[in-house]
């Protein structure tokens, strides 16, 4: 670690960091090894990319702007934070569209050579903001990065272009000495990661020493130590929302032994588990790249049929063209994960940027009464667990399980504990085997479950024909009997219902009973979670539930509910969870509050909605 | 097809379902059922190993009658599901069954997928040029000018040849079967399953209901010599009752009926049929022939199946990653430690 | 009218027939015939068809049955019955599918000639009903229809096998003599259809009358008049639900002088609907037969973007194929109508029997905060003010629009009084004319009603682009501003909401506060309103209300609930208008009477219901 | 195209919408954009009479920079936009464009349908070979082997030939374009402007991004002469840097490379390009042709269109039909009257 000088060394619990630049810029790149960096050397961290749905949108304007934002600190990080503490701006664009969220009194680096009048008119500056009242609002250290870095790359025989795509790490260097990280970690990455061309690990390696010794040798007045967190003892890895679900997928097929089917369309922001599947040829795993989202869940149902774990992958308008086939697993009963990751709608909307929306599409998105089991992830790493649940649920209630996540769980990154496949709850699919049975009836139902059995096609002796016309109970025969048919879409109902026994309980963060309930679900947990803390330590009563299991709900959330006088119900969309528990349980005090903007909830705004309710 | 134990004699009736056949008395769906089940019992398959899946529409309703493992789908997803099932257990004989509106119109995309991915599936497409079990629309294989419930004036459509379109999106195999003809479907049916990638198997399948009579010509007894053609690969293309016709090519290339002993046509001068000729364009104008209708196998070319390049693919990976399990995943790449 | 001799003449309000046969024995064509006759001759009327899926099941299995229902009589009739008075069984499984359907002492006519042993079996029966207790319940009239018909066009130069498909004639005639049923209208029917075959208008001529001259003959101890109806007076015909839903649309086009142009993809109950307009070609409806769902509902997006009337019609599974689409419309703002004839779900479900489970899919199956408009029909004939009034709110509000009606509705018929198209309201599309405007926003909303203004492509000076991602107010640009975002959701969501300005308020058949409302949409109305008319007859106090309008609901719902102590809500689901009503005023007291069996309610399981919760 | 006033003289800035262009920096799409705006300054159409319709893909930006009428709609379905405001108003000039992705994935049914139509609309398919806006994963035009985000061991599946596919849905007019050749585009888009029916051009794309260099033997000085031919109805189909090869059909009806000069093959035997010949079979092996790749209009076949049978029907329907409004339509068929 380097030495700081002569500055004054403050010690902090947590503090947010947010890199701003071109798309070109590298500023994930950069957030990323900031991130790891912190995460190995003890903090807790939570990021969030934040990047424009242009490949590469024009050079310099606000739209172009990428940017990686970053918490970390001792304890209880939950969210990527509301506001930075640093902001570092590759060029004028990156400080125009960020500035609003830097706290007042913050750091803000900029690359000054890039202060150019052409470069600030295309920001939408009408003058130098540097020179303005900026200056007495926030700390700016005013480094020549472009120029420093061609200096410092000079005597490589690397050409100039590439040279300067390093200078992102001079900014990283800075932010380096300026936490006081280790610069080992990274060094070490480059030469792994450039193993065949270790001009390019040079070049990347000298570049962020340059921008480090800069900061040292400008002689910041104030640097800062973060406090390590206490974490739990053991091997942890970084992980976002999209690799997690991915891996929680493949963690249930090794641990039932079925190999693992995802039929699927690239669309952002789930694109990624489909690519993370893909990848996964080593472990058996299927990835198939389907014409269109149809295929990509219908292959899955054939996939189904024939007895892998299958599932598909998908964000909104996908989940839309698939309710069809939905709905056919629901009449077939056939195990089938199907992952929404949630952006912001309607139609093509916002399409890199999350929402909520996707609940009651989710919930009853297609023809018929069509019950199917719903789930939500809240935190990128628990994205795992989750699509780990959804798949035992599917396989064990031979039922479609839709698993939630959003654009930022996807996206946003967390340390995370690298959990033993022997914690993992065991998964029972009730797989018929050869000579198991005298007779097989495809949908006649294991007592106590409502679940029909599963004689794999291929097996001998149960061979059987399914489809999507209601059939007879028992034999699964074309059915068009008008009791028959009612009792078959209460038997799928009541299926659903007893899910309920395998799910654990609502649980309340703070005292289970009081004033103000606040309920969410999903992504929105750490913000929620954040904030509740938050209003507790300022000396509110405030207790926080968040809901997993949409669908059924957990067995106590009547009885959770009826504790409180007021329920909070906070949601990235128009009200949807608000209207299915209102729907459910219409005798309690609901309040609401939702966002709609494509971007998270701020912990401030938050503990500003709780603190009204709280009042009136 | 791995088999380990040997596979029981079979004959037709051990594929019937038992469940009673719905169709109505006299369509042509009925023959094709009866030659699938015959061609079935041939194959030396055991009958687990068989999955019949389709879509929705009169023909679709197939699966129910076999006594294999089968999934009636919906609508158009036919072609999605034996790709799903084939991709999951390339081991089993997997059939698709689909109708004209099924395959090409709803189901248009996932069927020129499948084929271009060259999946290891037979689909069985009847076409009837006419939506049956909506009670009568025209289809995309409907003549333009057909009259139909929904073309009160006649359709102002042209329809698809689905041979065209089959090779246009790179089949490897195409054949063309007619309901009444068992013996010759039987034979088709038995080179689609032989055929290793996708087999299209296009049935002209009369409806008895809706378009009664549409292959009237190809299936008469006095007509249907003049109007059809049996081609059978190696072997020279002639017809006619009297077998004094066949095809050439002229100096275009472009395929011409003659007859054999007029203008010093001599039956060595008949084109003999090459269905393994990878460039399909003579495959393109047999499929697309209106005069005489070809039948039989048209083309059949030997591709990598996905199946094949899949696992080919599956094994290079296994033998090289150093990932062998979940635990090995989970620890890849950047972690660290945090000691209690 | 003939001379009935003897027997006694009853007088009635109203009566049930239902005729009865195999799917090739015309059936629907007889009972159409018996409908049309009775309609002119001054009896209000309501009929069902019942066929089976398959096009033509195996004869003589119950599964082949067809079956036509009506109900004719003097006033209120508003189902086509719970049960029947009248049987016309063409053969054993006839018989037997429907005796269950017959009133104990009701009358049924059986062909004789069909009783054979061999029939009896496939039909199910271990020995022939006739000779067992059933002629002590049932008067039951043996005819040999089969020989009679033979017999009486034998000198006729007629084959065998046309002959004897004019066997339901014969049933027709014996039925018309029972109910003193004029035979002209049907003679002259046959003389129209059959204008280039006179052999066939005189063959079934011929039967019918021999038909009627047997009952004459065999003199039969009672007969029945029906008491006309109070009928307004005015023009009338004959419609079913799918031909009023076409035609709704075809009056929108007239009156507003726009084309309309319907895409859509065939499919069961909801075919009929583009046979209907494809046949339209006379009044320039065009109709496209498109690949499939997706494809008429885009299809018709890009025709309304080219300025026509665009409407596309289907059924529950197609609804969620066309989900995506209908997301694009809602986002581009422009008028769309989409008809979803519901049908049992899930998946293929029961495709040709009615349900009304796809509220909830209409309601919300889209991703993102989707807000559209839902209508629903209540009687065959209303099928045309809906469709009508469906196409006026998607055009006045540039708004999609769904129209839910059922299979009930659409193969249902009854007579209706043709309205001339002056009493129809105005319809104003916000089209903005060449030269109105300076300069065209597209997303610039008209004051109060948050419309914005249509320009269709074509008019010079205002080409503009619009699409699928959320755009700027006012300009229409894309734009992923959060702010925005947030604002056009909600515009999108108050522009729905000024609907309700335009629609009538919820009314209240009964006093419009008491013990019990009655609460039922779409086509569930007849049987609602029957039993809550026939239990106050009873004595009962009992009001009902019916929705039309969905979303938004009719201004004064709040208030028309509130003033009942409890509220019934009856529908063909497990219950989603009653989750709708709850999620939206949770403060009243709900309770539901639901039935998923894909066939009607009958009046008299509504009475027994409606009697349990007065009581409890 | 009926005018009743007259047509302004533009250039192509009058097509430019004044929306910043966002495609990345050397993206093959921006030569095209110029090529279409250049066209469109030619085509003697009021500006509002050009509707740009696509779906979704960095391609299907396209109508965000033409200052005409336009919907950027949703993924896969620009076929049907394009069809149905086609259908609702044939006096537009329709133009699809749409990418490899959008229109042989997910929009692969309305593509082969809107052909098969022959729907009078311009489809300008962007060939990159990838899914550009969703960060390169590989498409159905992908050569099999290539490595993407979403085949990291290679695809395994065979790509779609667009040519190939168009035409066995029946095309009438098939073209090919590549970016950097502005002036050829320029004629193409003019000639598929002036076919009436589905003009389909497939323009081969550069993706710098995802792709880079896909097309860089067919663009490159050096290599571009050996390794495309222009082909122009009517003319010999004649190339190479010095104008010494040429294509010729072989005894088979194959099409084979010469070289003009050798083998005694001189000038006249090279084949004359005939792209109005309706029976496809010689266009198939043009479009499919790998070397040298073919560009120019390949086929171009006059059939009746879709507006134009529905124009003739709808004149022959309403001069028989007694039914002219509304009125007469209810009061169609059996009434009766109740009287007060
Ligand atoms: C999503 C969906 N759309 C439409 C239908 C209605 N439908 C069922 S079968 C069919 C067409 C049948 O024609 P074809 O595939 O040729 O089969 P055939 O009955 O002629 O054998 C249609 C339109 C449906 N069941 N589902
Ligand atoms: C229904 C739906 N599925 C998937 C996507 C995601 N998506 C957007 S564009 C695209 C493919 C783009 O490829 P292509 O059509 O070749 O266009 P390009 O970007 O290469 O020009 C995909 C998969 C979407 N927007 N909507
Ligand atoms: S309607 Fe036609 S296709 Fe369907 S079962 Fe009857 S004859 Fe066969
Ligand atoms: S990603 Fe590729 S196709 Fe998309 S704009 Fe960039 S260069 Fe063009
Ligand atoms: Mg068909
Ligand atoms: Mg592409």
């Amino acid at each position: 670690m380097g030495n700081n000088g002569k500055s004054i060394v403050e010690e902090k619990d947590h503090v947010v960091i947010k890199f701003a630049g071109d798309s070109g810029d590298g500023m994930q790149f950069t957030g990323i090894r900031f991130s790891e960096t912190s995460a190995m050397m003890g903090n807790e961290v939570s990021t969030l990319p934040d990047y424009p749905a242009e490949i590469r949108a024009p050079k310099g304007t606000i739209g172009g702007v990428s940017g990686f934002q970053i918490h970390i600190g001792s304890d209880h990080i939950e969210t990527p934070g509301d506001y930075a503490d640093v902001l570092v701006a590759m060029n004028p664009a990156a400080l125009k569209a960020n500035l609003r969220w830097v706290k007042k009194g913050g750091t803000i680096i900029v690359d000054i050579d890039t202060f150019t009048p052409q470069n600030l008119k295309k920001a939408g500056f009408d003058e130098n903001p540097l020179k303005d009242g900026l200056t007495r609002e926030y700390q700016i250290i005013q480094a020549p990065i472009t120029t420093l870095t061609k200096e410092a790359t000079k005597d490589l025989n690397i050409d100039h272009k590439t040279a300067l795509q390093a200078r992102n790490m001079f900014a990283l260097g800075i932010v380096y000495w300026l936490f006081h990280r280790d610069l080992q970690y990274t060094i070490n990455f480059f030469k792994q990661k450039f193993k065949n061309k270790p001009e390019l690990a040079e070049l990347n390696k000298r570049v962020l020493e340059a921008g480090y010794n800069y900061a040292h040798n400008i002689e910041l007045s104030r640097t800062y130590i973060i406090k390590r967190a206490k974490l739990e003892p053991g091997t942890y890895r970084y992980i976002n929302g999209n690799t997690a679900t991915a891996w929680g997928l493949l963690a249930a097929a090794e641990k039932t032994g079925l190999q693992l089917y995802l039929g699927s369309y690239p669309i952002t922001p789930a694109s990624e588990i489909l690519q993370e599947i893909a990848a996964r040829k080593d472990l058996g795993a299927i990835a198939f790249q389907a014409e269109d989202e149809i295929a990509g869940v219908v292959t899955s149902i054939g996939a189904s049929f024939a007895g892998k774990l299958a599932a598909t992958s998908t964000s909104g308008p996908g989940l839309a063209l698939k309710s069809e086939a939905i709905n056919l697993a629901v009449m077939l009963e056939l195990p089938l994960v199907i992952i929404d990751v949630q952006r912001g709608g309607p139609s093509t909307g916002l399409p890199t940027k999350p929402e909520q929306a996707d609940l009651l599409q989710a919930l009853w998105g297609r023809n018929g009464e069509s019950p199917v089991a719903v789930l939500a992830a809240s935190t990128p790493s628990n994205c795992f667990r989750y699509a780990y649940m959804a798949a035992k649920i599917a396989l064990e209630h031979m039922i479609p399980v839709i698993l939630l996540t959003d654009g930022f769980l996807a996206n946003g990154s967390r340390p995370w504990k690298i959990p033993s496949l022997d914690e993992l709850p065991d998964i029972k699919p009730p797989i018929v085997k050869e000579g198991e049975l005298e007779k097989y009836y495809p949908y006649e139902r294991i007592p106590g479950t409502y679940v029909r059995r599963w004689a794999i096609a291929g097996t001998p002796g149960y061979e059987h024909v399914i489809g999507g016309l209601e059939k007879k109970q028992v034999t699964g025969e074309v059915s068009y009997d008008p009791e028959n048919h009612e009792k078959m879409v209460i038997e799928r109902e009541n299926k659903l219902k007893e899910i309920q026994k395998d799910i654990p309980p609502l649980e309340v963060d703070g005292p289970d009973e009081g004033e103000l309930l606040v309920v969410g679900w999903g992504g929105t947990y750490g913000h929620i979670n954040t904030a509740v803390h938050e209003l507790r330590k300022e000396g509110y009563t405030v207790s926080h539930a968040h809901f997993h299991y949409i669908n059924p709900l957990p067995a106590n959330t009547e009885q959770v509910l009826s504790k409180f006088k007021k329920i909070l119900i906070a949601e990235m969309n128009r009200g949807q969870f608000f209207r299915y528990l209102r729907s459910e349980f219409p005798q309690f005090d609901y309040r609401k509050y939702t966002k709609v903007q494509g971007i998270p909830f701020t912990v401030s705004e938050l503990k500003q909605a709780i603190k009204k309710n709280l009042e009136d | 097809m791995a088999e380990t134990k040997q596979t029981p004699k079979y004959t037709f009736k051990d594929f019937q379902s038992g469940q009673q056949v719905r169709w109505c008395p006299g369509c042509g769906d009925i023959a094709i059922l009866r030659a699938v089940q015959m061609a079935f019992a041939q194959m030396g398959i055991p009958k687990e190993k068989f999955v019949v899946v389709s879509g929705i529409g009169c023909s679709s309703r197939f699966p129910y009658y076999m006594a294999t493992y089968g999934i009636h789908g919906i609508h158009g997803r036919a072609g999605a599901l034996a790709t799903g099932v084939k991709i999951a257990n390339p081991e089993l004989s997997v059939w698709q069954i689909t109708g004209d509106g099924d395959a090409l119109a709803i189901g248009g995309n996932h069927f020129i997928h499948e084929i271009r991915r060259n999946i290891d599936v037979n689909v069985l497409l009847f076409n009837n040029r006419i939506y049956g079990l909506t009670k009568g629309q025209y289809s995309p294989t409907s003549p333009k000018g057909m009259i139909t419930k929904s073309s009160p004036y006649g359709t102002i459509e042209e329809p698809f040849n689905p041979g065209s379109l089959a090779i246009g999106a790179g089949a490897t195999f195409f054949a063309r079967g007619i309901d009444a003809n068992v013996n010759l479907n039987v034979e088709i049916l038995l080179q689609a399953q032989a055929h290793k990638g996708t087999s299209v198997v296009e049935f002209l399948q009369n409806c008895v209901i809706f378009n009664n009579g549409a292959y009237k010509d190809l299936t008469d007894k006095e007509t249907k010599d003049e109007n059809t053609i049996i081609v059978r690969h190696g072997e020279k293309m002639i017809f006619g009752k009297n077998k004094d016709k066949g095809l050439m090519l002229d100096e275009k290339g472009k395929i011409k009926i003659v007859k054999i002993g007029e203008n010093g046509v001599t039956e060595d001068d008949i084109l003999v049929h090459d269905a393994h000729e990878p460039d399909p364009f003579i495959h393109v104008q047999l499929a697309g022939l209106q005069h005489p209708v070809v039948l039989g196998v048209i083309r059949e070319v030997r591709k990598e199946t996905y199946c094949e390049a899949l696992e080919r693919q599956m094994k290079e990976v296994q033998a090289k990653s150093p990932i062998k399990n979940m635990h090995d995943l989970l620890h890849s790449g950047n972690t660290w430690k945090v000691e209690s």
